[in-house]
């Protein structure tokens, strides 16, 4: 029972990233965007969310402050990437899946170079300190699973209903789903199509950057340039493992990290077999779980990779 | 905005439009007006630019030169949001309905009164939608998906979007290439009442609806204004020769009906379709060499799915399909494909063509493997090309040469490149669907000679259409399905367009009601 | 002339940055003598390439700064017979142009887990690994060993993160391992930082952290460290140069134990309270046999899933 | 029109060339880098000599292979992000031949060893084909998620059945093989380079892919089951069938890359081989066009852009990161200027508004 409780309460927060980095994706997919660079944008969000409380607000009394404008930084500057992508994909019409990979390298590159020059070698800070809810953590078992983390976790759990009525429920969500789905009759009915895959790029960087400031100021606190370390392109694949659905990629998420969290724990345990095969267990589980859900796949963004041009026929 | 607070349209002109897409000149010096509660009609072949004109005004493309003026004063439509103000609205040749969206989703995009920041007030829509189906006498369940609609039922929401989102000034580009002759004749019905409150552009092949429903007709051919006239004053003959610029006599079957050996026995055939519900439900059918039996009704009542049961490309629930004597149900394409199955499929721009392949490549699609194409797998190019020219050449097919991408070409084109295809493939057995939607007179000729040489030939057709014309000119006999199931089989003889239009509703001859 | 080559940086707070430090120290050991180069972050093939430009730049001593360089250094010293190649760890006897050197780490494993024995209230202590390979492997070896030997009823937790560079999955580790009970935690390879990180966030709580790494006694988590070995590169660097100077260029292995002065240890001032007494007696005990008898601990034999 | 043409296209290529290096300054002049040195040390040192040259190749070599099994993917409508792992999968199956038959003779263990390679890779690629075919896994999902296993996988076998038995008596257990025996090994073909054998390998694949792609009726399928998978199955094309067989060719590849890797560079399997050759070889494979003839030349830029890229840091004091992030921006304004090129709708307008509307209007 309280491994159990433990595997739960840890897999939760080790999620977060995870999660908050695949809906933004699902919202550059769902208007019709592949970005492959989100690993970029995650170590872009990682390094300001560290920079500004490492720069600035140490040890002060201010310290709490800097580390949510550390978030805001990190917002931003996704948001500034997502654009910045826009414009070779969207505007320039680039194939998406090389100058994501284009992203991914800029992204690292730059925030491991700026790391190296303003910071020096790996600096740890004292980050966001968890926050447990005063009495709903006391509850027994929901308590340690749910309401003891960081604050970010609290705001990456209301993120997901968010993103489904976003999505499902708004005018912007409809719009994104129609320029996702058929830019072309989107754009017939008055969708300014290029414009909502800007916001939509836009609003996926800026989850995908914090998403990495979660990763620097709440879970590691520290940085160094291997932060994000793969999470951006698994941050992908669970995309596709939701189904472009909000509340499916939560599933994914979770379903990933409490398998993560149930490795380690597995391996504490000491087993009799190597330890490789304990690390691949999030990974198969992940395959094997998708390879048997059935889903009508037509219920995606079919226009997904596409550039869109009124008058370019293709 | 309150449609209703919109000015009234009292006249549009379009002056000296010229639009160049790389390598064409869409259109050439267009100028062409309509006047209040006026009903215009363009016509033109495939590819002379009606389209294009009509995304002009409606604000999708910039024309290069020229300009358009609404009650005498220069507008300038930068999107179709101002031309939506102004009180425009089309209904476009390719349906632009988004496939995974509800028809409800679908109109809300565009129907901003039902917008607020935080949420989009699907109820009002749906209202909307309520009120003008009852108007205009046109349902449409506002629930269902649109990719689990047929054809004609889209265009069905096409016309709802577009009413829905008030439009004083209707653009509509080829509605009827889907409908039913009864749809299609509600539909003239229903515009011709409109014409008090609307203007309207109509395009249209079929210049017997030009005839009845429009006041003047424009011509265009290759991008400019062929002819100009008031449409009471000519008869169809006379606009389809000032369109072609040759005369057009669409042929008839009138061979007697020949004896062949039975080709294609369908038995109890059930299907399923997309949505899950059995779509052929329990279909017989019997069609000979040499014969051509045209399948009509309505869209959506399974055709669809029978033509993709009977070529393996849908499985087969109960039934038999006897192909020549063998069971084909549940084989796989490639296996009735060897069989001798010849097959010309509804989306001709998706299914019969790989878009990006050349027009050469796509000739040899199901002959990949034949040694005539390929020695050892190794591809042979020279008889590749060889075949490509003679096709382009005995088919007309009007591209540059060979090599250009399939996709790239105009649907009558592509309709013949499939056409030459599965023709010169010399199948024992054709399974037409539609051939002829959204084809202009001179193409539709082409094809229907075709098929008749064909069915000459001792070929057994299944010809799917909901052309009535079409079926009666070509079938020597008419199956009438309604709700997956052959209500009636008529002959020729015995066949004429207001017998099978009650049959296509599902209503016997008897009076009683088929199930 | 001196060229260095590593698998990640030299401020990495672990294996790469000792050897910088201890190059960078030598420097000033022996004033003028040494001109210095490094390349970080040297996947196998640029690392060839790096080796193959130092060459023809004219530097004469290279080192590869972990096992995965053996086959390039020996290749390469094959290919060019008068610059020295010198890697490690391995044990070796290479050719006559060709130093390894040898890091016996078991015994820095060893005295963190005589301390984290001696430490921990809840009998169970837990171990961060990035992968079982390497330095790595003798030093978590060693710290199971050590452990045992002065509390045989403590319970080690192993869990790997498969990573050297994942620091944020080593926190998660590491978190992991707090939650099932572990209250004094180890970790080799940069990735430790992440651990040392997660185990510094239970601030008020009596979980602390044996190092690998006396850098890791200076950084602000260094407040949870009780105490960290060091290596001692120094020594090596300015070990062969003389060598070197003494015209022998290769054919010899420089082991690292705390005999030769290859490590040394140290306890967190700030944390007397948690040392004096017993664990510093055993600590200085266990030093003194070291210093006697280095070679002494049979780490190999350690198996993990008897634990 | 023709020289509207040359004087666009030069505009273009020098307006894209103008960004990148704009964008990459800022980023070296934030760090103080001197940004002169940076460049020229990127864009001329890798070609300085022969050694240089060399290094290149050796790197062109894997990505060129990983690329082309890449492109054959693509075109059947499957993108393989899992070339990584793969490569994984080639490396462990050589060295296994290679370590269990030590003593046979070259031509024997050469192209066992090789096949093996492929094979290994092969069966990596197999999983996702069949996944996707099957059960509609999104490949971009299992591949990235074989990666991490293959990536595990690897250290497993390295670590203990591979184990370099040196390793446990006089090292300290270093995840590598042994030192493989010299029959597996490629030639080096020139003196003072590292360049080897496996670029007669590249090559000749590049022939056979194309061969594979655009003369034979196996690829036709394959292409048109990438290029309208509906169409394909109407056409009776068995296309799940292709799909499999193309990512199965695919991991073949990627899997000799490995192979061919250990064997012509570092001769023993050790960590870190792949060294992102997987990713790199997608942008290789899109630069070069899905087509072999665009696939060797995209993987020579490449190839220099990493050599010049791991010089910098020695010769202009950047650290290794800056490299990263120029090439990404490299990459990114490359993709993006290629589709103003090819973007005929831009040039016409472009046209119009210099030239007026006048000529040129009619056939083209
Ligand atoms: N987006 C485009 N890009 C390039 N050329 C185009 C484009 N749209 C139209 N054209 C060209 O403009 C011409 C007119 O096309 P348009 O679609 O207006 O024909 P149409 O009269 O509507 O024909 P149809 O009867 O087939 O609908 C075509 O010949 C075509 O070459
Ligand atoms: N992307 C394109 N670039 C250039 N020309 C094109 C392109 N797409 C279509 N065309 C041209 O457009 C013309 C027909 O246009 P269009 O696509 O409107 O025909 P369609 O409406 O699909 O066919 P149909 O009228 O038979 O239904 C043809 O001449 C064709 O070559
Ligand atoms: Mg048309
Ligand atoms: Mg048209």
């Amino acid at each position: 029972m309280d491994f159990a409780v433990n595997i739960l309460a840890l897999g939760v927060p080790f999620s977060v990233a995870l999660l908050i980095a695949s809906l933004g994706e699902m919202f550059n997919q769902r208007a019709g965007v592949f970005n492959l660079g989100c690993e970029g944008i995650m170590a872009m969000g990682a390094f300001l969310g560290f920079l500004a409380p490492f720069l600035v607000g140490r040890g002060g009394p201010t310290a709490e402050i800097w580390n949510y404008a550390g978030i805001l930084m990190a917002m931003a500057a996704g948001a500034l990437m997502g654009i910045f992508f826009g414009l070779a994909v969207v505007t320039f019409r680039a194939p998406q899946g090389i100058a994501g990979i284009g992203l991914q390298m800029f992204g690292v590159g730059v925030a491991g170079t700026f790391f190296r020059h303003f910071v020096g070698g790996t600096q740890s800070i004292p980050g966001i300190p968890a926050m447990p809810i005063p009495l709903l953590s006391k509850i027994p078992v929901l308590g340690p699973i749910l309401f003891s983390h960081n604050p970010l976790v609290y705001v990456a759990f209301l993120l997901p209903p968010a993103a489904w009525y976003v999505l499902f429920k708004t005018p912007w969500g409809l719009r994104v789903r129609a320029s996702g789905a058929n830019p072309r009759a989107a754009d017939s009915i008055g969708v300014k199509v290029n414009l909502v895959r800007f916001q939509a790029l836009a609003v996926g960087g800026a989850l995908a950057g914090l998403a990495g400031a979660y990763l620097s100021l709440c879970q590691a606190k520290m940085f160094s340039d291997e932060i994000i370390a793969g999470r951006g392109f698994i941050a992908v694949a669970l995309v596709y493992f939701g189904h472009w659905r909000p509340l499916k990629i939560t599933g994914g998420a979770l379903l990933f990290s409490l398998a993560q969290a149930l490795q380690l724990a597995i391996q504490g345990r000491g087993i009799n077999f190597p330890y490789e095969f304990a690390v691949m267990l999030p990974y198969v589980l992940v395959i094997v779980v998708l390879a048997f859900s059935r889903e009508n796949l037509l219920l995606g963004p079919t226009a997904l990779g596409r550039p869109f041009n009124r008058e370019i026929r293709t | 905005m309150p449609q209703e607070i919109v000015n009234r349209i009292s006249s549009l002109r379009m002056e000296g439009i010229t639009k160049r897409f790389p390598g064409t000149l869409a259109c050439d010096d267009i100028s062409l007006s309509v006047g209040e509660g006026e009903i215009l009609a363009l016509v033109g072949e495939n590819g002379a630019g009606k389209t294009t004109l009509m995304n002009i005004l409606m604000g999708l493309y910039r024309p290069d030169e020229g300009r358009i003026l609404i009650n005498g004063s220069e507008v300038v439509f930068r999107s179709p949001n101002d031309a939506f103000a102004a009180g425009l609205g089309m209904v476009h040749q390719q349906y632009m309905l988004v496939a995974n969206m509800t028809v409800l989703e679908n109109i809300a995009l565009g129907y901003k009164r039902a917008w607020s920041p935080l949420r989009v007030d699907l109820e009002m829509v749906r209202a909307r939608i309520g009120e003008v189906a009852d108007r205009y006498g046109l349902s449409v369940d506002p629930d269902a998906f649109v990719w689990q609609l047929s054809i004609g039922e889209q265009q069905r929401v096409e016309l709802v979007k577009t009413l829905c989102l008030g439009a004083r000034f209707l653009i509509l580009d080829e509605p009827t290439s889907a409908l039913t002759p009864q749809e299609t004749d509600e539909l003239i019905d229903l515009l011709k009442r409109m014409r008090s409150e609307l203007s309207i552009i109509f395009i249209s092949h079929k210049l017997h609806e030009v005839k009845n429903l429009s006041d003047r007709v424009v011509i265009l051919r290759r991008g400019s204004v062929a002819f100009e006239g008031s449409t009471s004053e000519h008869s169809p003959g006379e606009i389809a020769a000032l369109m072609t610029g040759r005369e057009v006599v669409l042929p008839k079957n009138e061979a007697p009906c020949c004896e062949g050996c039975e080709a294609l026995a369908i038995r109890g055939l059930k299907v399923r379709s997309d949505r899950g519900f059995l779509a052929v439900d329990g279909l017989d059918l019997s069609i000979c060499s040499g014969e051509i039996v045209g399948l009509a009704g309505v869209s959506g009542n399974g055709q669809r799915e029978l033509a993709e049961a009977i070529n393996g490309l849908r499985s087969v629930e109960e039934g038999e399909i006897l192909f020549f004597g063998r069971d084909i149900a549940n084989l796989k394409p490639g296996e009735v494909i060897a069989e001798g199955m010849g097959y010309i499929p509804e989306e001709r721009n998706t299914e019969g063509i790989v878009p990006p392949f050349s027009m050469k490549e796509n000739f040899i699609l199901k002959d990949s493997g034949d040694p005539h194409y390929a020695s050892r797998s190794f591809l042979r190019l020279k008889e590749i090309d060889r075949n490509a020219d003679r096709l382009r050449e005995e088919f007309d097919i009007r591209s540059p040469d060979t090599r250009v991408a399939a996709g790239s070409l105009s649907g009558g084109n592509i309709q013949k490149v499939i056409l030459a295809r599965e023709l010169s493939r010399a199948p024992r057995f054709l399974v037409a669907v539609y051939p002829t939607r959204g084809l202009d007179m001179g193409a539709a000729e082409f094809i229907h000679k075709r098929l008749l040489e064909k069915r000459a030939e001792g070929m057994g057709i299944l010809l799917v259409s909901e052309e009535l014309e079409e079926v009666l000119d070509l079938s020597d006999r008419i199956a009438v399905i309604f709700k997956g199931r052959i209500i009636d089989t008529l002959d020729r003889d015995s066949a004429d367009s207001r017998k099978l239009g009650v049959l296509m509703a599902g209503v016997k001859e008897s009076g009683d009601e088929a199930v | 002339r001196m060229a260095m080559i590593v698998e990640s940086t030299i401020d990495d707070k672990g294996w790469c940055q000792s050897m910088h430090d201890g190059i960078t120290a030598a420097q000033k050991e022996l004033p003028g003598r040494i001109e210095y180069s490094y390349s970080e972050k040297m996947k196998p093939v640029d690392a060839g390439s790096a080796v193959l430009q130092y060459v023809s730049q004219g530097y004469n001593v290279i080192i590869g700064h972990g096992a995965q360089y053996k086959n390039l250094m020996l290749e390469m010293a094959e290919e060019y017979p008068d610059v020295t190649f010198v890697f490690g760890t391995s044990a070796e006897i290479g050719p006559a142009n060709v130093f390894t050197y040898m890091p016996e780490s078991e015994e820095t494993g060893y005295l963190s887990g005589v301390i984290a024995g001696m430490t921990t209230k809840s009998n169970i202590v837990g171990v961060v690994g990035p992968v079982d390979g390497g330095d790595a492997a003798r030093y978590n070896r060693g710290y199971v060993l050590g452990a045992q030997a002065v509390n045989p009823g403590v319970k080690v937790i192993v869990a790997h993160s498969g990573s050297f560079g994942d620091f944020v999955k080593a926190g998660e580790v590491a978190e992991t391992q707090i939650k099932a009970g572990a209250d004094v935690l180890t970790g080799s390879s940069q990735q430790a930082l992440g651990a040392l990180r997660a185990v510094a966030d239970h601030r008020d709580e009596p979980i602390w952290w044996v190092g690998q790494e006396t850098a890791q006694l200076g950084i602000p988590e260094g407040y949870k460290c009780i105490g960290a070995s060091e290596y001692n590169y120094a020594a090596v660097i300015v070990d062969l140069v003389k060598k070197l100077d003494a015209g022998v260029k290769g054919g010899e292995c420089i082991a690292l134990n705390f005999a030769n002065g290859g490590f040394n240890f140290r306890f967190n001032d700030d944390l007397k309270a948690m040392w004096e007494g017993p664990i510093e007696q055993k600590i200085s005990e266990t030093l003194a046999k070291f210093r006697s008898t280095p070679g002494s601990i049979d780490w190999s034999k350690v198996d993990y899933s008897k634990l | 029109m023709k020289r509207f043409k040359t004087l666009y296209t030069a505009a273009v290529i020098l307006l894209a060339a103008l960004t990148a290096a704009l964008a990459g300054a800022l980023i070296l002049w934030t760090i103080g880098a001197d940004v002169t040195r940076t460049y020229s040390v990127i864009a001329f040192e890798p070609l300085k000599n022969a050694m240089q040259i060399g290094e290149v190749m050796i790197r062109a070599i894997p990505l060129t292979i990983i690329a082309l099994g890449i492109s054959v993917a693509y075109r059947c409508g499957i993108i393989n992000i899992g070339a990584e792992g793969q490569m994984s999968m080639g490396i462990l199956a050589a060295t296994a031949v290679a370590l269990a038959m030590p003593d046979a003779p070259r031509y024997a263990l050469l192209p066992m060893a090789l096949t093996a390679g492929a094979l290994g890779g092969a069966a990596w690629g197999f999983i996702p084909g069949v996944l996707k075919a099957r059960l509609h896994v999104s490949e971009l999902l299992s591949t990235v998620m074989l990666n991490y296993i293959a990536a595990q996988f690897y250290t497993f076998c390295l670590r203990g059945p591979m184990l370099d038995p040196a390793e446990i008596t006089m090292g300290s257990g270093t995840p590598q093989s042994m030192r493989l025996t010299k029959a597996i090994w490629l030639d080096r073909l020139v003196p003072g380079t590292r360049i080897h054998a496996g670029v007669w390998i590249a090559l000749a694949l590049a022939f056979l892919t194309w061969l594979l792609l655009f003369r034979t009726s196996w690829g036709y399928r394959m292409r048109a089951s990438g290029a309208g998978e509906r169409a394909a199955k109407y056409g009776g094309i068995g296309v799940e069938r292709y799909l499999v067989a193309a990512m199965v060719i695919s991991g073949a590849f990627a899997g000799l890359a490995g192979a061919v890797e250990i064997s012509g560079v570092h001769r023993r399997a050790i960590e870190g081989v792949t060294s992102g050759y997987g990713f790199s070889a997608i942008v290789v494979a899109l630069f070069g066009g899905l087509h072999p003839a665009g696939i060797i030349p995209a993987s020579l830029f490449f190839g220099m852009l990493l050599v010049g890229a791991d010089m910098t840091q020695r010769m202009a004091g950047v650290p290794a990161n800056v490299v990263t992030a120029l090439q990404g921006v490299i990459i990114l304004v490359i993709v993006a200027a290629r589709m103003v090129l090819e973007n005929p709708y831009l040039a016409e307008r472009v046209r119009v508004r210099l030239f007026g509307s006048a000529e040129g209007s009619g056939e083209a």
